[in-house]
């Protein structure tokens, strides 16, 4: 991997077509300039979101995740982001108890109107996750499986 | 066999190519993107060369998938699809990269939103190449449209539906139709009289045979979707049967509670607790104030039957209507389900309360009105008459100070946004105050004169020069009594100087504000709401009647602050597009629905039948099949989706462990490719 | 060549090893499990166990394996061959019956395709054995004409002649190279008979019976009687040092990838299941009858050797109990008539 | 409580109300048991029922081979007990089709299973008859109920993810965990599904920590803690951690124990308006 001399987080927000999705283009109509480390992946509705998406994300190279769609109250399907705050709800402790830092996934609902808060909302998670630095834990496990020997993956005492 | 995907690229005029370097990306995409055959960019891509260089391209290059860069899929996936249909492409082979609203517009570095778009089409060809081939879902149209909200928006609406052919069933809470626009007492730019204007329109509505009229009514709920929503509409007690009654006027003129504020009068008049809300009322049926009356009030205090009080039964003693009275007091709500087609919100707005503005006194002196109490004063058949006096003492003001801009473009204290109408109704003030009381002084404070509709301006220059109102650029600072007079301290602006006038009535153009209960109302529809909560078009430009949910359209000032022509023209896009969808016995909707996996045997299905979808379906799409054997035995019970009632949100994809669930247009394999193409690593 | 090693001279020796360029891998406990795996110290080696718990298989066939990985380019995709995957090591502990499945292996993979990975790290890795001096009710070497101190695929077998002192026997011409190498690590061999402390295997079953039983009973209601308890896991396949199934996978993202090889079982149900939804073995008792079949008629047909080495790994771990020498000797000594053949 | 338990047994299978009983019967050494599959009166004596009888026997429910049997009799402890009540509001069987024999239970294993330590369950909560004396279930605080992930969770960000990451380094991918689990019962496992490749199938560090992930998700909410995956993994993987951590943010949260009451809404396929979102923006 190249030493970069500067550390950018490489960052994957998956938004609800509704909500956030619209109010990133909102921040866009009012020309305000945020930070370009984020890629975005728009579905439906948070509610499509399966914790698969992410772990993919982070195996891809991702060095935080964001998740954001409506507000409570105002998902366009009625409740699906209700039942993905659920899954989230249990999710994300376990991530913390694997040893992910919580910091690294982050949830956020910034509603069609909040072109503001999105702004706020990405430059927030891009500067966290430059503090956390680059995810080193996902990188060595995503690199293993592409290392010259097998056995660096196989016996018990490989640390 | 694998996809022939093109790219094309949109400068947007220099709207991306400014501070995207539209060129690069192209070529890089070209270069380094082994399943892309063919990449150019274009000027604008959405105008007719655009599409035609597009359609072109599709023939030419034998694309089987297209990628266009440009504006927010919001804008123009649509045409883009459209585009691709007419060279016989199915429309979901096309994809939009999104890198306006989300690199050139808010990343003013070049290389850095260069790189970033360059991303965004490489991920945006991965889920190209996953697309599938999807054909329109047909649904059956029920032929019936619901307008809610009986103002002049949904009048309109209401009317050119019905005389288009159609049913509409029509929704007022209160309990009478006519909204504010029945309150006015004459509109600009002509001055003709509102309700001289207004009332055949609500006589039209009431009588025509295709409408059925619903006052004193709420949406109790709004389920299903576009073409078959069933709705459930809660009649509220209105304590007098509609049938029976003949609107003699017997029971109010007998009733003893005589001190209740108007509503309609904005509270400058008084009406009895069983009342219409003004004479001219569609139906012209009374309600009972269940709040107000006493019998009710007593039969809730003794915790008995309202019928069982005896404290006062004038009314129904006065109504001549016999055997059985027009008038029961046990009435209950009641729910009428109703089937629907197509939906128009019309639900209006309120005026901003005038207590928020403390410093002019509103809510304190009874001589500091808002525009509508104004109206209602300038009514022939308001409380006054159409005689001005102001509300403290019934004299002739004889000098009258508007204050323009309250609450309108205050972004501190209420809205951010202009309330479009007060200019042109504050100049109309001016010149009915002055029609009236011919030597009285009208005196404007205003921030700017916006008066951009047709003969608008020549009305408002009109107020200055013929009617002599004297316009006085600048905010009023403090608005305080002394005496019997108003002291209204302002600023001059244009001379610099501080102004004291004393008034004998100051009239606040309070701003135009989202009903109160609009986020809510907003949530039973699933529709989006704006930061105001006024609801939102589905396209600010080329979708403006249209909310976010299909189906549901929107007319007039629920969506935001317009004029009766506006209103009005807008109430009539509505319905015809209303029209347009009722027209059809099938509907043609996006074909983003989930499918549950079906194989061939021994496998049937992957689903194992646990039914988490089901149970997380907000639309109850989800629905359980036997897969048998041919003696009829059950081989396996599994899920499957009504694709009529599915709206495609994915929860059931998501909520799936086996991942036999997927939605269409974001299916699986579409979504890991996009996932894969970040290559981070 | 025989030799002793004095177990206060082991430290020598793995310290030798390593002085030498080897890498060492010997049991070595890890919480409840014993795992054969690379150590640095001789402290870190384990002695009084049965059996370790993974088989000497994975330094051969690695449970996962890159065999290749690409990158795709607009006009080309190149290829890049893994290098540097066959390490110069010892295995030094590991059980006789783990050894033996070695050269049962090498037929499979110098057979049609000849598995370089394979190959090249049997050329690499030198098995120093120590034999069994104690074994548990588990262990069937000796049904499988095989023994406690068997010396097959060892290159060097040591087996314990007193508490502190093993006897070095060398096997091969590697096995003989490497005690040269560390020559002074090793003492001379004791004169006269030493005592050889090896543990007594009881022999469950007449092996000689099974592929004759098997030969006729294709069907028969005891591949269902015994496998319904069956969860269809793969850990008995997984944990044998002789069942080498393999599947390839690519794993990618868009523009690169890997071509992996991973352990693969057949009591997996989707093992067989073919693209069109039709499997071959669609139930449990017709993976487990594949399971004895292949290890006791089909290997023995193809390859003149049984596929197993009598470890007892699979019964050890099996999470319901299955025990493959209690089928096996319900085979051997089965007197009935072969059930009529039906079609399935 | 054997003799009870071969009584009923024979009496079942006489009566035909059931076809067949899935018990525990005598294993290959005297500390295992194993399931046995009953299907004639005559059989009932190979049943038995003495600490080693770990196996939670509903995961047979999802195995056709057992399921061809026909209607069974379960013996249950009260620990399995907990997976009918799950498998019947996940629609995988209905109540009526299953005899459940419930055994009292003061603990299995030796040394005892971690999940006897703070059981709620002696006497099952759900059974057609029960054998043994009814035992009063004890009750055990929020604290007591997921005390063992105390140390675990007291370890610094870096410390857990290297405990994880050695564990998950031992994976062999041989799925005993998924095959022994009652509730993971998909025809089609999420792992096995290639287009797309959401969980990489090889047991390298990155498929070993999506895959193990996944699978505890998978069962959040869900999870009764019969401690089975556990017990089978052969590389030693604490997999119960995992299930016990979501079962107690599962309680936290949502205020829902899996198995404990079937008319409870299964927490992972329902919400309330008022759910935590603390952690949300």
């Amino acid at each position: 991997m190249a030493e970069e001399t500067k550390f950018e987080p490489r960052i994957v927000a998956f938004l609800c077509n509704w909500c956030t999705y619209a109010g990133a283009d909102l921040a866009g109509t009012g020309r305000n300039q945020y930070q370009a480390n984020v890629r975005v992946i728009k579905l439906p509705c948070t509610g499509g979101i399966d914790p698969l998406f992410l772990i993919k994300a982070f195996e891809r190279g991702a060095d935080g995740i964001l998740v954001s769609g409506c507000h409570p109250g105002d998902c366009h399907y009625n409740s699906g982001n209700y039942h993905a705050r659920r899954r989230w709800n249990v999710f994300r402790p376990l991530l913390e108890f694997c040893g992910i830092n919580p910091e690294r996934i982050q949830f956020s609902w910034v509603s069609a109107a909040e072109g503001g808060k999105w702004v706020e909302t990405i430059n927030g998670v891009v500067d966290t996750v430059r503090a956390l630095g680059p995810f080193e834990g996902y990188q060595k496990i995503n690199a293993v499986g592409s290392d010259a020997s097998g056995e660096a993956a196989t016996s018990g005492d490989t640390g | 066999m694998s996809k022939k995907i093109g790219v094309f690229v949109c400068h947007c005029g220099t709207n991306i190519s400014a501070t995207v370097d539209v060129e690069k990306v192209a070529e890089e995409t070209k270069k380094n993107n082994p399943r892309v055959a063919y990449t150019t960019t274009y000027k604008y891509m959405c105008s007719d060369p655009g599409q035609k260089l597009l359609r072109d391209k599709i023939k030419e290059e034998g694309l089987t998938g297209v990628v266009v860069a440009a504006c927010s899929p919001k804008m123009h996936e649509h045409t883009f699809r459209n585009a691709a249909v007419k060279t016989g492409l199915n429309p979901y082979h096309v994809e939009i990269s999104n890198i306006r609203e989300q690199c050139s517009w808010v990343h003013p570095d070049i290389p850095t939103g260069t790189d970033k778009s360059i991303d965004l089409v490489r991920m945006m060809t991965e889920k190209t190449r996953k697309d599938k081939s999807l054909t329109a879902i047909k649904v059956p149209v029920t032929k019936r449209a619901l307008v809610i909200g009986g103002g002049i928006a949904g009048i309109q609406a209401a009317l050119d539906i019905a005389d288009g052919g159609q049913e509409v069933v029509m929704v007022e809470r209160e309990a009478s139709i006519g909204g504010h626009m029945a309150q006015l007492s004459e509109t600009f730019p002509t001055l003709d009289c509102s309700q001289c204007i207004m009332t055949p329109k609500m006589v039209e509505a009431a009588q025509h045979d295709n409408i059925t009229m619903y006052t004193w009514s709420e949406i109790e709920s709004i389920t299903g979707y576009l073409g078959n929503f069933d709705v459930k509409i809660r009649k509220k007690a209105r304590s007098v049967d509609l049938d029976l009654c003949t609107g003699c006027s017997s029971c109010w003129q007998v009733c003893p509670c005589k001190k209740i504020k108007s509503e309609f009068d904005m509270g400058i008049g008084n009406r009895t607790a069983i009342y219409i809300p003004f004479p001219q009322a569609i139906p012209s049926k009374p309600v009972i104030d269940r709040e107000n009356c006493i019998l009710f009030k007593d039969a809730r205090k003794k915790n008995i039957k309202p019928n069982d009080s005896k404290v006062c039964r004038k009314c129904i003693d006065a109504c001549p209507i016999a055997p059985v009275k027009a008038i029961d007091y046990n009435q209950e709500d009641e729910i009428v389900d109703v089937k629907i087609g197509a939906i128009i919100v019309a639900t209006g707005f309120r005026e901003l309360e005038d207590g928020l503005y403390g410093e002019y006194g509103g809510g304190k002196y009874e001589d500091v009105i808002t525009g509508l109490q104004f109206e209602r004063l300038a009514s022939a058949s308001g409380p006054t008459e159409g005689k001005i006096k102001r509300p403290s003492d019934g004299k002739e003001p004889e000098i009258v100070v508007f204050i323009q801009c309250v609450g309108s473009r205050d972004p501190a204290k209420g809205c951010s946004y202009c309330s479009k109408t007060c200019c042109m109704y504050t100049a109309k003030h001016t010149m009915l105050y002055k029609h009236k009381v011919h030597d009285g002084h009208a005196f404007v404070f205003y921030i700017d004169i916006r008066c951009a509709g047709k003969s608008y301006e020549e009305f408002s220059q009109r107020a200055i020069e013929e009617e002599g109102a004297t316009y006085l650029r600048g905010r009023v600072s403090r608005v305080y009594k002394k005496g019997e007079k108003l002291i209204v301290l302002g600023a001059d602006t244009l001379t610099g100087s501080v102004v004291e006038i004393e008034a004998d009535m100051v009239v606040l153009a309070s701003a135009m504000k989202a009903q109160d209960d609009a986020e809510q109302f907003a949530q039973k529809l699933s529709i989006q709401y704006d930061k105001d909560k006024f609801f939102s078009e589905m396209h600010p430009k080329l979708k403006p009647v249209e909310s976010s949910s299909a189906g549901i359209f929107l007319a007039g000032t629920c969506q935001g602050p317009k004029d009766i022509p506006e209103t009005v023209a807008q109430a009539g896009a509505a319905a015809s597009k209303v029209l347009a969808l009722l027209s059809s016995d099938e509907l043609e909707r996006e074909p983003v629905v989930a499918r549950v996996d079906r194989q061939l045997p021994p496998v049937f299905s992957t689903c194992i039948g646990c039914f988490y979808c089901q149970k997380v379906c907000p639309y109850s799409a989800i629905e359980s099949e036997d897969i048998k054997a041919r003696d009829g035995s059950v081989i396996k019970t599994v899920a499957r989706v009504n694709e009529g009632l599915c709206q495609g949100c994915g929860l059931c994809a998501a909520t799936c462990r086996s991942k036999s669930v997927e939605l269409e247009g974001f299916n699986d394999e579409q979504i890991y490719a996009e996932i894969n193409a970040l290559e981070f690593n | 060549m025989e030799k002793t090693l004095k177990k206060e001279k082991l430290n020598s020796l793995i310290t030798g090893l390593k002085d030498k360029g080897y890498k060492t891998i010997a049991p070595k406990k890890d919480n409840n499990l014993i795992t054969l795996c690379e150590i640095q110290e001789a402290d870190e080696i384990h002695f009084d166990h049965v059996q370790t718990n993974n088989s000497i298989k994975e330094y051969f066939l690695p449970k996962t394996e890159k065999i290749l990985s690409y990158t795709i380019e607009k006009t080309k995709v190149s290829i890049e061959e893994p290098e540097g995957f066959a390490v110069k090591s010892v295995v030094f502990g590991s059980r006789p019956c783990d050894a033996a499945s070695l050269p049962i292996m090498d037929k499979v993979f110098n057979w049609d395709c000849t598995d370089k990975f394979w190959i090249e790290r049997r050329e690499a890795i030198t098995i120093v054995t120590i034999a069994c001096d104690k074994c548990d009710s588990y262990c069937f070497c000796t049904s499988v004409c095989l023994a406690p101190d068997a010396k097959q695929g060892s290159d060097v077998l040591l087996t314990k002649i007193s508490d502190d002192e093993y006897l070095v026997e060398t096997e091969t011409e590697k096995g003989e190279g490497l005690i040269k190498e560390l020559e002074t690590v090793f003492s001379e061999p004791p004169s006269g008979t030493p005592d050889r402390q090896v543990a007594t295997v009881e022999k469950k079953f007449e092996i000689d019976k099974v592929k004759p039983w098997l030969d006729e009973n294709f069907v028969h209601k005891i591949w269902a009687e015994f496998s319904t308890k069956c969860i269809g896991c793969g850990a008995c396949t997984f944990v044998c040092p002789t069942c080498h199934c393999f599947d390839i996978v690519d794993e990618c993202t868009m523009s690169k990838g890997d071509r992996v090889k991973n352990w693969d079982g057949c009591q997996f149900k989707m093992f067989t299941l073919h693209t069109s939804g039709h499997n071959p073995r669609s139930t449990q008792d017709q993976r487990w009858r594949q399971r004895i079949m292949h290890k006791f008629k089909y290997y023995v047909e193809k390859f003149d050797n049984i596929l197993c080495v009598g470890c007892g790994r699979c019964s050890r771990v099996c999470p319901a109990d299955m025990n493959i020498s209690e089928m096996l000797e319900i085979i051997s000594t089965d007197e009935g008539q072969p059930e009529p053949v039906s079609k399935e | 409580m054997i003799e009870a338990l071969r009584k009923k047994a024979e009496e079942l299978l006489k009566n035909k109300t059931v076809d067949v009983v899935y018990g525990y019967g005598e294993g290959s050494v005297p500390e295992r048991t194993r399931p046995v599959f009953i299907t004639k009166p005559e059989d009932v004596n190979k049943l038995t029922w003495n600490k080693y009888c770990v196996y939670n026997l509903t995961t047979y429910l999802k195995k056709q081979e057992s399921r061809k049997l026909g209607k069974p009799a379960i013996v249950v402890k009260g620990c399995d007990a907990k997976t009918i009540t799950v498998l019947i509001k996940e629609s995988q069987i209905k109540r009526e089709d299953i005899y459940i024999i419930g055994v009292t239970c003061t603990g299995i294993g030796d040394p005892p299973a971690t999940k006897c330590k703070a059981c709620d369950v002696n006497t099952p909560l759900i059974y057609d008859e029960l054998i043994g004396e009814k035992i009063g279930n004890k009750e055990f605080s929020f604290e007591e109920r997921y005390a063992e992930l105390d140390e675990y969770e007291k370890l610094s960000e870096q410390e857990k993810w290297d405990f994880w990451q050695k564990q998950f380094e031992k994976c062999i991918k041989c799925y005993a965990c998924s095959s022994i689990c009652p509730l993971c019962f998909c025809d089609r496992c999420i792992v096995d599904k290639n287009q797309p490749q959401w969980i990489d199938p090889s047991a390298h560090p990155r498929g070993n920590l999506s895959w193990n992930v996944t699978r505890a998700y998978h069962l959040a909410g869900r999870c009764i803690n019969c401690e089975e995956c556990q017990r089978v993994c052969p590389a030693d993987i604490p997999l119960n951690l995992l299930n016990k951590k979501l079962a107690k943010e599962t309680e936290k949260n949502f205020k829902y124990r899996s198995g404990y009451n079937v008319d409870d809404e299964l927490a992972m396929a329902t919400y309330k308006e008022d759910d935590n979102q603390d952690f949300i923006k």
